[in-house]
């Protein structure tokens, strides 16, 4: 472990954050977040061509950049901070690394480098019921053999379904948990969007009736595959989150050091000082798990899955909290629609509960760490 | 000798003889206010009846049982009732206390401003003398009900030169004048309860100064005490099981049109406060109720808003016996932030992933997630928690208060 | 309810307060707790003389004072306030409550008056292993019959055993849960006195081995009536926290008035005001939840176990929270032997896990709640 | 040319052809002192090399790895020699810094007094000048080994009429005279890892005054910095495997010794910070790991105590790497506070009532038990964390400083 960005990461953060400052100020979430699809053609394109940004952890095998997580991390980081509205944890994380380690080589040649180049988006559904990010126990199924089969059940709080092209969705078969790609356009297919608190994150509930759809990878050897994925899309979110809590924490420090109340600012209160220590520590913790879990997954570590869930438990509290202190800290001002508060306070309750509430996170963590010592 | 048996018996007898749910709720408005029912703890000379808080507290239990409609409370209408009680000029009480009462007049309070939410002394609205009138302009906001009051509280700086707290007059505002312009503040949960009210060349009669001028701040204190002892649940309250009134009246249906116009900006307040009422059934119906970890969650919520409700009954007895006010009566608020964060929290655990869902995609038909959208107005509303610890801290607990750096001459203070 | 004290029931705590003051300030009170039993005979007598308080609850009609639970809580929270140490919690509540509810008539009337008057020293030894107050699912048996029986196993945390003139001891007999009166200087009575965190409150483990018992009313019919008992001694160590809590909390204001630090009282600093608030506000809700709670079981309440539970959970979480607050306030000297802070700190934790940590008061609750919901 | 390579392959070199596990302590370090290898990074005129930061960790390194013993390190010896090194005088520096790196003295810092334990520049410790010497009389607390150090950094005041931090001059006291009386003060956890100092009427040399008189202040803030590097853990470290080398020579069993006696007042300090590491092992074996509560108070531990090493880890890699320091080296103190207080949860909830007990009694040979009453003093020692609160606000965060009650001449500040 290196516990620091080398200074080509760091040159690519700086990149990275002058492409969302131009062209995503909070102004344009705003925006986009009150169209019907909650998403911009036109910065995605530019993401993929300018940046290719669609791509970043793709391999380079598959038109990707081939970059580490570390990168995809500091890219996750830099979309929380503006609070990017896209199908990029959708497409270019849950979808892509679903693909990398489910679908055989064809498959991956043939579907990857769309969605590298942003022409594609692709999306997984594999949430049912309550949404806790569980691989197996699951309802949806699917029948059929080889390339033709049909798939019956509901995918829960799956995300950008109304944008994506198609759909990655799992279902069990007689041999087992599957993954199968099923068009956007199919008939059978009925995608509900969902009315949501974070109007930057769009999800939808999708019944599949009697669904066509083709088989990925190998009939009923799904299941590592996704866990791998899975832990992937959980510290990118953690990365995301990090993000988030972090740029509501420098914009609260700024507001407390320009509010004047009783004749001097905020800033000057002792009791309000004392809290921003906290929230401090509370932010520098969550990106210290985030961080460090993006460089376990680069060097390959055992136990990712761990800190996996670490990453995501505790970016999620953490920022919640920024959230919610950076309101209080706001006073009245902070309930307003107005002021931009609300927008990542939005993101982080969206975030808390999104592939997996801190307790199930813990609950797993826990499991894992028995196992290490039992082995 | 007036005893609260007495003066029950007498409320029942006079309720028996003059209640009629078909009269408008002018009508009867206007005779609870000529004989003094209606406010039975104001003065004889104005629309009361001079009886102590508790006999008052009787008299409305009795209206209560009764199921007989009361003169027009809701809003900030007693809060101006109480104020101009204390400090009016005659004449400003015969104006505007009566229709108060009868509900001819709705009111609202002009006191925040942008750059004084917490600090309500602050107050940068400049104020003019121009022959017999003030010239107003300035900016207020967190104004309830501005958009259909006839009147406003308005607290404005008369002197620049005087100290902070020295400085400010208070005067009712004439609402209905181009020189003032509300618009409604949207918020995060998308409701939209206060205003913003923008005075720009408003006037304000002379005559319609309250107390002396640069006298405001002692005026607008009264104002608050009253606000305050609202919120902090201590006045009497009193109720009776709705089945067993008939309500068919049509004054009922008067009452409820206007309840609905009034308390409109209050709808979600239960949301707000966190709904703990659904936190065990919603644990059970999710099946969440076997779960270890909700469990923790949920009885720590459920002592917790059980305490803070205990707490506020012991204060209240300890009030209604007459007792000094101890500790526990000042704590309300700061209870209720606790609570409704726990309450957040539960709902989140209990929901899951629907947390992430509103109106009718959320649990409840929207209300778990307007809970989840509003629950931090609790810790903000009304006073801060923060500015509501310093009060504690100093009044209750006597510890020294804070350095004051805004003393001296306001147009100095500004410039710090 | 009435939710304040009678004008007597003032006047009661003045005079129980005026007698701690007198007989047990704090240099008495670390005078005790280094003696080998940590019990001051003769202060228990003047207890039981002048202020016949060793029998307050006892019914008038087996030699007590036929107070009620109110009173009982008053008397709870004073003892709190000062930190005396004796079996009154032991002899006076667990052991006499457990007569007044499982014993038949004569028993009572044989052994009530003794206890009542301080006379004898009473304990209940029913917890075992991990130390939760189940009162069901024990190991101890006893076998037998009549006035005859012979007792077998390990209890645990018995209060004030080295202390107790006898033992009421739970015990499995073919009927099911049973009582039983067991002599302390009974051959075969096995008792460890522990060493503890808490100098002022005294357990010990008590090992059975064919040690004859008399049986407590009747045999198998026990259950009922120790869970009436169990809900009294949760309110009333609810009522003794709450009252060492406010106890601290007093005494650290006061310490914030008078230490000085930078040229001015540490009170006067923001951070340490808005503390003190939450401190306030935790301590009066923990004494709202003992106080109701005690009136409850005075008026009968049905829902006292349930209330007992909130009571004894909330008060074992403030008091705590109390005692590490009250340290980390007095700063370095707060953590020295001769600041007495620690001695409420250790008390608070020996409070919070006697008789079910919160956790177990916690899932006690809800159970009862649920139960209602359902009936 | 130097680089690390090089110095690498040297010291190792050097080790090889001298390292003798049976000489004595005193010779060996005598040794070192005297070629430089002991303290690269100090000057080469002051048994030194001097090696940047980097490079000497280096070294430490090649000494860790090849077994060999270092010089004195342990206690406040190194807090005096890096202070006496910027501030010390050419013949205090030949005085002490070489019996310091030899082992032959052992120290103590005279900063904390009763009325001044966050607030060092507050000591009101009384110093007069009579010829050739110094007076002192005052009280010192907080004072770790000072029972059997040689030499005290004692910080004391000379001048009542300056300004607070202007007043107040430094020096080294000889512990060994009638006026200087030690007592070890018992903590609540039954450990005495501290010392009370009573100096009456004790002599300090006029020689011994390190630093200008009245500039005392500036002095102790280098020893305060050297301390909390240490104490932030961004001083760096190197292990190595105990079992990989042979420590039978009699130099190590002279080392053990000494370690103890340093080392006696901190053996509870794992405790004090909590002992994570027994956290999971203990729900393991009490079964306790099945309870869904406890796992959840667990996983928030270990997650909270990771990510305060992880961002540990942080700093160090950007200091090393010579980057400016970011708010992460500054977290570590709260950081442990944290740590410490979920961990005595956690210990709770696994061991339920037998959290009562301690000694042979409590689980894990009473370490239980002394984890439950010794975590309390993380958030106090070695500056409060409501200090260290005030130092992020104002140091990293660039908030407003605190207005000052205490400028002007001290006397009167004392008055206040």
């Amino acid at each position: 472990m290196e516990f620091q960005f080398t200074g080509e990461q760091e040159q690519f953060r700086e990149f990275v954050r002058r492409f969302f400052n131009d062209t995503t100020p909070t102004t344009e979430v705003r925006r986009i977040m009150e169209t019907e699809s909650g998403f911009d053609e036109s910065i995605w394109q530019r993401l993929a061509n300018e940046l290719s940004l669609t791509g970043i952890s793709i391999p380079e095998a598959y038109g990707g950049s081939g970059f580490g997580t570390v990168e995809l991390g500091i890219a996750m980081e830099e979309m929380g901070r503006c609070l990017y509205p896209s199908p990029f944890l959708a497409s270019s994380v849950l979808a892509a690394k679903a693909l990398e380690f489910v679908a055989g080589e064809n498959q991956k040649a043939e579907l990857l480098p769309a969605i590298a180049a942003g022409e594609k988006i692709a999306t997984l559904a594999f949430l049912e019921n309550e949404g806790a990010p569980v691989v197996t126990d699951i309802n949806c199924t699917a029948q059929g053999s080889d390339s033709e089969f049909k798939l019956d059940g509901t995918k829960q709080f799956v995300l950008d379904a109304t944008v994506a092209d198609y759909f990655l969705v799992t279902a069990m078969t007689d041999k087992g948990l599957s993954l199968f790609q099923v068009d956007g356009s199919t008939a059978g297919l009925n995608i509900n969007a969902l009315k949501v608190i974070d109007q930057t994150r769009r999800v939808s509930r999708v019944e599949l009736n009697n669904t066509p759809g083709e088989l990925i990878g190998e009939e009923g050897a799904a299941q590592d595959g996704l866990e791998q994925a899975l832990n992937i899309a959980f510290l990118a979110l953690a990365n995301e989150s990090v993000g988030g809590a972090e740029r509501l924490f420098e914009d609260t420090l700024e507001y407390t050091k320009l509010r004047r109340q009783f004749g001097r600012t905020i800033a000057s209160f002792q009791a309000i000082k004392h809290r921003m220590t906290e929230y401090l520590l509370n932010v520098e913790l969550a990106k210290s798990a985030a961080y460090y879990t993006a460089e376990a997954a680069d060097i390959g570590a055992e136990d990712l899955a761990k800190l996996a869930s670490i990453a995501k438990a505790s970016a999620s509290e953490a920022y919640l909290q920024a959230g919610i202190e950076s309101i209080q800290l706001h006073g009245g001002i902070g309930f307003t629609w107005e002021n931009n508060t609300h927008l990542w306070f939005k993101r982080a309750k969206s975030s808390e509960v999104f592939l997996g509430d801190p307790a199930w996170h813990h609950a797993r963590m826990i499991e894992r760490m028995v196992e290490e010592q039992a082995a | 000798m007036i005893n609260e048996q007495t003066v029950r018996k007498e409320v029942r007898a006079w309720l028996e003889e003059h209640w009629d749910p078909n009269l408008s709720l002018l009508e009867w408005r206007t005779k609870l206010t000529d004989t003094g029912w209606g406010m039975p703890d104001w003065p004889e000379e104005w629309y009361g009846k001079g009886y102590p808080p508790l006999l008052a507290a009787a008299v409305e239990e009795e209206f209560v049982r009764f199921g007989a409609v009361g003169v027009a409370k809701a809003g900030i209408r007693l809060l101006a009732g109480a104020t101009l009680l204390e400090h009016g000029s005659e004449d400003q009480k015969k104006q505007f206390l009566r229709r108060i009462l009868t509900g001819e007049d709705t009111w609202c309070q002009l006191f925040s401003e942008p750059g004084s939410g917490s600090d309500l002394a602050g107050s940068t609205t400049r104020t003019v003398k121009e022959g017999d009138h003030w010239i107003v302009n300035g900016q207020k906001v967190w104004t309830t009900s501005a958009h259909h009051a006839d009147w406003g509280l308005l607290l404005a700086r008369t002197d620049w030169d005087a100290p902070k707290h020295k400085g400010l007059t208070y005067f009712v505002i004439d609402m209905h004048q181009d020189g003032v312009v509300t618009k409604q503040l949207r918020q995060m949960n998308h409701h939209a309860s206060f205003n913003e009210v923008f005075m720009t060349d408003a006037v304000v009669e002379a005559h319609h100064q309250v107390g002396e001028l640069g006298q405001g701040w002692g005026v607008a204190l009264t104002t608050l005490a009253h606000e305050r002892r609202r919120a902090d649940g201590l006045q009497p309250m009193a109720s009776a099981k709705d089945t067993e009134i008939d309500r068919s009246g049509s004054i009922y249906k008067e009452e409820r049109a206007e309840n609905d116009v009034m308390m409109a900006p209050y709808i979600w307040y239960p949301q707000r406060a966190g709904r703990v009422d659904l936190a065990l059934p919603r644990a059970i119906e999710t099946g969440k109720i076997d779960d270890p970890t909700v469990v923790q969650e949920l009885a720590r919520l459920l002592i917790l808003s059980s305490s803070a409700e205990w707490t506020a009954r012991r204060a209240r007895a300890a009030q209604q016996a007459g007792k000094p006010q101890g500790p526990e009566g000042s704590l309300g608020k700061l209870a209720a932030s606790q609570v409704a964060r726990a309450a957040a929290r539960v709902h989140t655990a209990v929901s899951g992933a629907d947390s992430m869902l509103m109106d009718e995609d959320s649990p409840r038909d929207g209300i778990i997630g307007e809970i989840l959208i509003s629950v931090p107005a609790v810790s903000i509303a009304g006073g801060t928690d923060e500015i509501q610890r310093n009060i504690i801290a100093e009044r209750v607990l006597d510890m020294p208060k804070e350095a004051r750096s805004d003393t001296g001459p306001f147009k100095d203070v500004l410039k710090n």
